[in-house]
């Protein structure tokens, strides 16, 4: 059984349509991307999963449980942690506070602190600015922290909105590099990206969204090489 | 920088003369109001000399018509008084950080709590409770004042807020004044129209020697209280996780959501927090002041919601300095630079200068003295 | 889904509401303030009708939660939602007692008690009738709610009818008697009055009578628009009010304006009056909240400076009581005065605030309001407007030779006035200047990316607002004859722009609707005076979260206004791309 | 022919230097595109020529006016017309009346002549109608008039928010996004139409876009920005090829990393 599924999933920002019927699976360990343009409904799908967003039909299932049923500050404590789109961080928070809230759903403190002290390792720059606020970080290590912080609450599955967004290229290579290391350790990962080429040689499987639809799912390398990916996302 | 008069508009120059006139107004008001003490005939020299090195204070007329004594009761009547602005300019401050909401009940939530814990005092004071055990009843009726004020606050946000929290602004808005004017006349119906007047504390009478300054007792408690709590609060906000929640969610309701954070929660806990701080500064303006009626919110209302904009909205250290500023200002002003100016029963006048500096602040710099501007944030 | 049982749990959650309800209402002392007051002769007190419509309101709600439209689940629920309100109530009856519950609850007196026991001794006996008219109108609330959409919503709104017109009994009557005096037809009148009212409130008769006619109408109504609705769907064009009938609707309202101080009498005329001051001022702060989008909470200053130009210019009493010398003006030459200086202080005002907005212009126009109330009643400014002391002799405007004295002669004047207000209000709306300031409202940045100078266009808005607000200030003194600061607080602004929002914001009709509404009722119900302010916060708030757009929402009437158009649309379907 | 230079164009907010002494020339009647990643200071840019921010440095020229500093209606009123990346209708105005609004700088009259309803107000006002319900058609939204702006589908209240640009009739129209959030269908669609507004109205067209198709397929000239600062510029065949360009925005291909196991 997949470890995510979403089945027709039809939510609404408004009056505005924004997935018309998205269905797809994550499995467990997997790397998988969703590609689409800007406003195609990529964002829209996390939201959907993590409960801010609530569809309007469909079914979104983790682990067989239904996540439309939960409100979205639950969804963490099942082991679901988003990354969210632009980062997120909390600006006038410090960067051990941020990773703090992070464990906002635990209560073990010495685990919370041992977590910490693992983002610190994975992300040797934080530690040396953990009572900075993080408004002061620069892009890229906020997007560090944003990912330090989603990963303190030891989550099964992480989401990723456009981790590598206006992030400078040599950045983005050791994000990536960085999410294969995570996926590593055994969480499995949903990437939603802009950067279609970073995200299909990262991933192991792919799907193609456009306008709130997935038109194309393959696996990532067959995705590499599909006509229409490559003409309309790899700028070939 | 250099100065680009073509770019100065026909407004910046309208904005530059009002600040103008507003400072020579207030410094001159100031100067004839200090040098008004100057003796016919004598000159500035000596008039200078005489009131820097006389040691007497008390008797010599150097500053204006009062005495330096005068002045020092002035400053730490402010003190108090801005010490209860500043509590209650918490819970503004508090709310608009998370919901940018301006809060225009609050008054009434502070009411709600002087009001109801005016008769635990009362019966207190009858059945000689509070003299046998001033302590403790005072802990109580600040107790019951807290708790009253944070019901309130609570139930209003549940009611008439929460619906609304996705609403134009102008709705939620609209909807606190009403909600300011139904809380004022259900304690109205309630409790009566009248005022009602605090009892006197037995140990609170007379004055204590603080730094060899002989103060008010009350005065003294009603400070002390204010900062207690102020400390206590900073602290909740800055060390504890609920405290961090919140600020999480002042900055971003979807990530705090996402990090597992129940914001409903957490705004309801903003509330509750804000109005007990209004609740005890509610007996201690009850302490201060001695009257308490269904009315009584408003104007301190008004006066918290300055000091907080004074201090910078949303910012929690700026509130407890806007409050004090404000109170000091208001305690001295009229009598510093409004009298100096000639105006008769300048008292009268000293919502006025609340009201002025409001609106100063405001149009000058919207972001307080010490806060950041949240409005080029949201643009 | 959950199970079709019982849900005994909501049941106890609505009958403790309504329990919480009843305690209010009793505590807040509405129920015991009104025992005098007669809704339907000698067989209920507006005291005891509050108890019945609350309990009647439960047991509709309860019913509503909790039937599933099981006729048994109904009456249960309609029972039991009742029983457990009233026990509330009773339990608080039971309370005073022991112990002295007034001392602290003013109203807990024994005039509430009476109110609750009907006067019966020991009030434990009196207790019984009380629960059982409690537990017999919920019960009928949950009836009502059983019964079909229609029929429903007929009785409903002949129980509201009732108790509306019980309630302004007195009033309604004198208008009766003054429209058959007009038309000279008084022993009709006496006849016509007798079956309806008594000396207090309705009669039973009047009651039973209103009660079924507006049963009938209500349902004929209904009706209507089922035929209507079939009509429409069939496919058959709308039908045309025919001209003939506009041109009689537009006479016959005018003769309505026109003749309106005779039928309504003195009392009713003043109220009108002060409804038509507070529309011409709703008409100015609308072209500022409602068009511009710039929230004015400080809109009573512009009323002062014109109540004020209009006192100083005009009073014969000025060397008295200020320094200021008479200058003997008349009404008509103040006039343009007045609001001159109420434009000048408009634009005055808005310069320092072009910059601000929302919330925090809001908050600094509030200021504006306070610091001139405060400086008005200073004795810093006594010498030149009199402190709190006033002005007074201003003078009555005169026309051809006729003083203007009573609200009756004043009426036209201020309906004029409101009616230029409105004439102008509607040109600029749908002119270049009234574009602007919806964009303005909508996006101010856009809006001047489009090219829109935003100083003159806010500066426009702040201008004509304060000319209208000016306007009614002027005539707001010449009125009274005499003004005083305390008439000049925040509670006019808030008043002011409340009915703006409550009619509708922007929309013009809602302007009066709105004065109509909050200003009107209050005055009509004077016995409520004591209550008027928590009626007014309870409406504000209820109004925000039930109905924020206004009882005449300004789109619905924009539509209207564009049928044609619409029209078109259908003639060439949307040929955006698919 | 130059009708926009700007010069040495620098904006900073506190210690953020959004744009960095950034000069572009863009000729008359060409589509010139902005290119860059996120963040990278085009809206800025744009937010500098339309004068809703003042640059601190530097200078901008508007058929020989320099118009740095100028207020944002001024400007409008010289010709310069924009659409925003997350469309900004007056949502709550009817599609005629956001059009209406747009004409602004063409129209005259005076408030006063509003409530004297003036025969001269009058015909204005009839014209601005027509002219209006032309430009609706022009947008291809012939009918739509009396929509809510908020209610019409997105791709419309795209092609609204051009005609309300266009309706002040510049001379330089900045089009931000324009294509953004719509499917390829669309894209080609809106491709097409803005090459009809340089062709059919002689409009300078200033672009940011993020669709590399778009861009590569009707700009004339492409200036790339990162970090603020302007790193290349030059037609579309050399800005594909572009090293840099390459590697701070087109990407280099993920050279090094790992495949996942």
């Amino acid at each position: 059984m997949a470890m995510l599924e979403l089945e027709n999933v039809h939510s609404y920002y408004g009056n505005i349509h924004a997935l018309k019927g998205i269905s797809l699976t994550v499995d467990e360990g997997e790397i998988v991307t969703l590609i689409g343009a800007n406003g195609a409904g990529k964002s829209s799908t996390l939201r959907t999963i993590s409960g801010i967003l609530h569809p309007k039909r469909g079914s979104v299932k983790f682990e067989g449980k239904n996540l439309t049923e939960y409100p979205a500050h639950q969804v963490v404590g099942l082991g679901i942690s988003q990354v969210p789109e632009g980062r997120g961080v909390f600006a006038r928070l410090t960067v051990r506070e941020n990773l703090e809230m992070g464990a906002f759903v635990r209560t073990d403190k010495e685990g919370i602190n041992e977590d910490i002290e693992k983002g610190f390792a994975l992300f040797p720059r934080l530690k040396e600015r953990q009572n900075q606020v993080a408004g002061t970080l620069s892009g890229g290590e906020q997007q560090m922290l944003a990912m330090a912080r989603a990963l303190m609450a030891r989550p099964k599955l992480l989401l990723l909105d456009e981790p590598s967004m206006g992030l400078a290229p040599i950045l983005v290579d050791s994000i990536f590099q960085t999410i294969v290391d995570i996926n590593k350790t055994g969480t499995t990962i949903l990437l939603v990206e802009q950067n279609a080429l970073m995200a299909l040689q990262t991933a192991h499987r792919g799907y193609v969204i456009q306008t709130g639809e997935i038109v194309l799912s393959d696996s990532a390398v067959a995705l590499q090489s599909n006509e229409m990916v490559q003409s309309a996302y790899l700028g070939h | 920088m250099r100065l680009n008069l073509k770019n100065l508009s026909i407004v910046d120059s309208l904005l530059w003369l009002i600040r103008v006139v507003v400072i020579v107004l207030v410094l001159w008001g100031s100067i004839a109001g200090l040098t008004s003490g100057r003796v016919d005939g004598e000159g500035w020299g000596q008039f200078f000399v005489r009131c820097t090195t006389s040691t007497d204070v008390g008797t010599i007329q150097c500053m204006g018509k009062y005495s330096a004594e005068t002045w020092r009761d002035f400053f730490i009547f402010g003190l108090a008084q801005g010490g209860i602005y500043a509590l209650i300019a918490l819970g503004y401050t508090l709310v608009y950080g998370v919901l940018f909401m301006i809060n225009f009940a609050h008054g009434e939530v502070f009411m709600s709590g002087a009001f109801t814990a005016y008769f635990v005092a009362a019966s207190f004071s009858d059945s000689g409770f509070m003299d046998q055990n001033p302590v403790l009843a005072l802990g109580v009726v600040m107790l019951v004042s807290m708790v009253t004020s944070t019901i309130v606050a609570v139930l209003l946000e549940r009611i008439a807020y929460r619906p609304l929290r996705r609403a134009p602004r102008l709705v939620p808005l609209i909807t606190a004044i009403g909600a300011s004017y139904f809380l004022q006349y259900t304690f109205r119906g309630l409790y009566g129209s009248g005022k009602k007047v605090y009892p006197d504390v037995a140990i609170l009478t007379g004055k204590w020697m603080v730094f060899g300054i002989p103060i008010l007792k009350t005065q003294v408690v009603v400070f002390v209280a204010a900062v207690i709590l102020m400390v206590g609060l900073y602290y909740f906000v800055q060390k504890t996780k609920t405290g961090k929640a919140m600020r999480a969610v002042a900055e971003d309701k979807d990530v705090a959501m996402l990090m597992g954070i129940d914001v409903d929660r957490v705004i309801v806990i903003t509330f509750a927090t804000g109005a007990a701080m209004a609740g005890a500064a509610g007996v201690l303006y009850g302490l201060l002041f001695k009257q308490v009626d269904f009315i009584m919110g408003f104007i301190p209302g008004i006066k918290a919601f300055t000091a907080a904009v004074l201090g910078g909205i949303g910012n929690i250290p700026g509130a407890m300095v806007g409050g004090l500023f404000l109170g000091i200002f208001e305690s001295v002003g009229p009598s510093l630079f409004l009298e100096g100016l000639g105006v008769p029963a300048a008292y009268q006048l000293k919502d006025v200068i609340a009201f002025t500096m409001l609106v100063l602040v405001l149009i000058f710099r919207p972001s307080g003295i010490m806060g950041q501007n949240l409005s080029d944030k949201k643009a | 889904m959950k199970a079709q049982t019982f849900d005994v749990k909501s049941v106890f959650k609505l009958g403790g509401l309504g329990g919480f309800t009843l305690l209010y209402l009793s505590l807040v002392g509405l129920v015991s303030n009104f025992v005098t007051r007669d809704v339907i002769s000698k067989t209920m007190s507006l005291s005891f009708a509050f108890v019945i419509i609350t309990t009647f309101l439960f047991g509709y709600l309860t019913a509503r939660r909790t039937s599933r439209r099981n006729w048994f689940y109904a009456v249960g629920g309609g029972v039991m939602s009742g029983a457990i309100g009233i026990a509330c109530l009773i339990i608080l009856v039971l309370l005073t007692a022991p112990l002295n519950l007034q001392a602290v609850f003013v109203n807990a007196s024994p005039a509430l008690i009476k109110v609750l026991t009907f006067g019966k001794e020991p009030f434990t006996a009196g207790l019984l009738p009380l629960t059982g008219w409690a537990v017999v109108s919920s019960l009928t609330g949950a009836m009502v709610y059983m019964l079909p959409p229609n029929i429903r919503r007929a009785v409903i709104a002949g129980v509201v009818a009732v108790i509306a017109i019980g309630t302004l009994a007195q009033l309604l009557s004198d208008v009766v008697e003054n429209i058959f005096a007009l038309l000279g037809n008084k022993r009709a009148s006496g006849a016509l009055l007798k079956i309806f009212f008594a000396k207090k409130g309705l009669s039973v008769s009047g009651a039973a009578i209103i009660f079924v006619l507006t049963i009938l109408v209500s349902a004929f109504s209904a009706w209507r628009k089922q035929i209507v609705a079939a009509k429409e769907q069939s496919g058959a064009a709308q039908t045309q009010t025919p001209k003939e009938i506009k041109i009689a609707v537009w006479i016959v309202s005018l003769l309505v304006i026109l003749l309106l101080p005779n039928i309504f009498g003195s009392y009713l005329s003043e109220i009108v009056v002060t409804v038509a001051i507070y529309t011409l001022m709703g008409f100015g702060l609308n072209i500022v909240v409602g068009f511009a989008g710039l929230l004015d909470l400080g809109y009573v200053a512009f009323f002062a400076i014109g109540a004020y130009t209009m006192a100083l210019l005009t009073s014969n009493q000025m060397g008295q009581t200020t320094e200021l010398v008479n200058t003997g003006l008349s009404f008509w030459a103040a006039l343009p005065i007045s609001i001159g200086v109420a434009v000048l202080w408009g634009i005055i005002l808005g310069v320092p605030v072009l910059r601000m907005r929302g919330d925090y212009l809001a908050i600094v126009t509030l200021g504006f309001g306070e610091i001139i109330r405060v400086l008005a009643l200073s004795n810093f400014l006594q010498p030149k407007i009199g402190g709190a002391q006033g002005i007074l002799g201003i003078a009555k405007p005169v026309v051809f030779g006729y003083e203007l004295v009573s609200s009756q002669q004043l009426y036209y004047l201020v309906v004029a006035a409101a009616l230029l207000a409105a004439y102008v209000s509607w040109r600029m709306r749908d002119s270049r200047a009234g574009r602007s300031w919806m964009a303005m409202r909508e996006d101010e940045d856009v809006a001047e990316a489009m090219g829109i100078n935003l100083i003159k266009t806010k500066l426009l808005a702040f201008a004509t607002g304060a000319a209208f607000s000016g306007f009614a200030g002027a005539i707001f003194a010449a009125k009274l004859g005499s003004i005083y600061p305390a008439s000049f607080n925040l509670l006019v602004s808030i008043n002011v722009l409340s009915l703006i929002i409550v009619g509708g914001i922007g929309s013009l009709p809602g302007v009066v609707i709105g004065a109509v509404a909050l200003v009107g009722l209050p005055e009509l119900l004077r016995e409520f005076s004591e209550f008027r302010m928590l009626i007014f916060g309870a409406l504000l708030v209820g109004m925000m979260l039930f109905k924020p757009e206004g009882f005449w929402p300004a789109a619905a009437q924009k539509r209207e206004l564009h049928e044609f158009e619409s029209e078109e649309v259908e003639a060439h379907p949307a040929s955006e791309a698919a | 022919m130059t009708i926009l230079s700007a010069k040495h164009v620098t904006k900073r907010f506190g210690g953020l230097v959004a744009v960095n002494d950034v000069s572009v020339e863009i000729a008359e009647q060409s589509i010139f595109s902005v290119i860059g990643p996120n963040g990278a200071g085009k809206t800025t840019f744009f937010n500098c020529i339309t004068g809703f921010y003042t640059p601190e440095e530097g200078d901008i020229i508007f058929r020989g006016e320099h118009i740095r500093g100028i207020p944002a209606d001024h400007i409008t009123r010289q010709g310069i017309s924009r659409t925003y990346q997350n469309i900004r209708l007056f949502a709550n105005m009817t599609a005629i009346e956001n059009i209406l609004v747009g004409q602004e700088p063409q129209l005259k009259s005076h408030w006063l002549g509003a409530i004297f309803n003036t025969p001269g107000t009058r015909r204005e006002e009839e014209y601005a109608h027509k002219e209006a319900r032309r430009m609706l058609r022009f947008v291809s939204l012939r009918g739509m008039g009396d929509h809510l702006a908020k209610n019409l589908p997105y791709g419309a209240q795209r092609r609204l928010e051009i005609a309300r640009a266009l309706a002040s009739r510049p001379k330089l129209l900045l089009l931000d996004e324009p294509t953004a959030g719509m499917n390829p269908n669309e894209t080609a669609e809106m491709t097409d139409f803005i090459k009809m507004i340089r062709d059919e109205l002689g409009i300078t067209i200033l672009l940011i876009e993020h669709d590399m198709r778009v861009v590569m397929g009707i700009s004339d000239w492409i200036t790339v920005l990162d970090y603020g600062a302007k790193i290349a510029e030059g037609n579309p065949e050399e800005i594909r090829r572009n090293p840099r360009v390459i590697e701070a925005y087109l990407g280099t291909g993920a050279a090094g990393l790992a495949k996942p196991a």
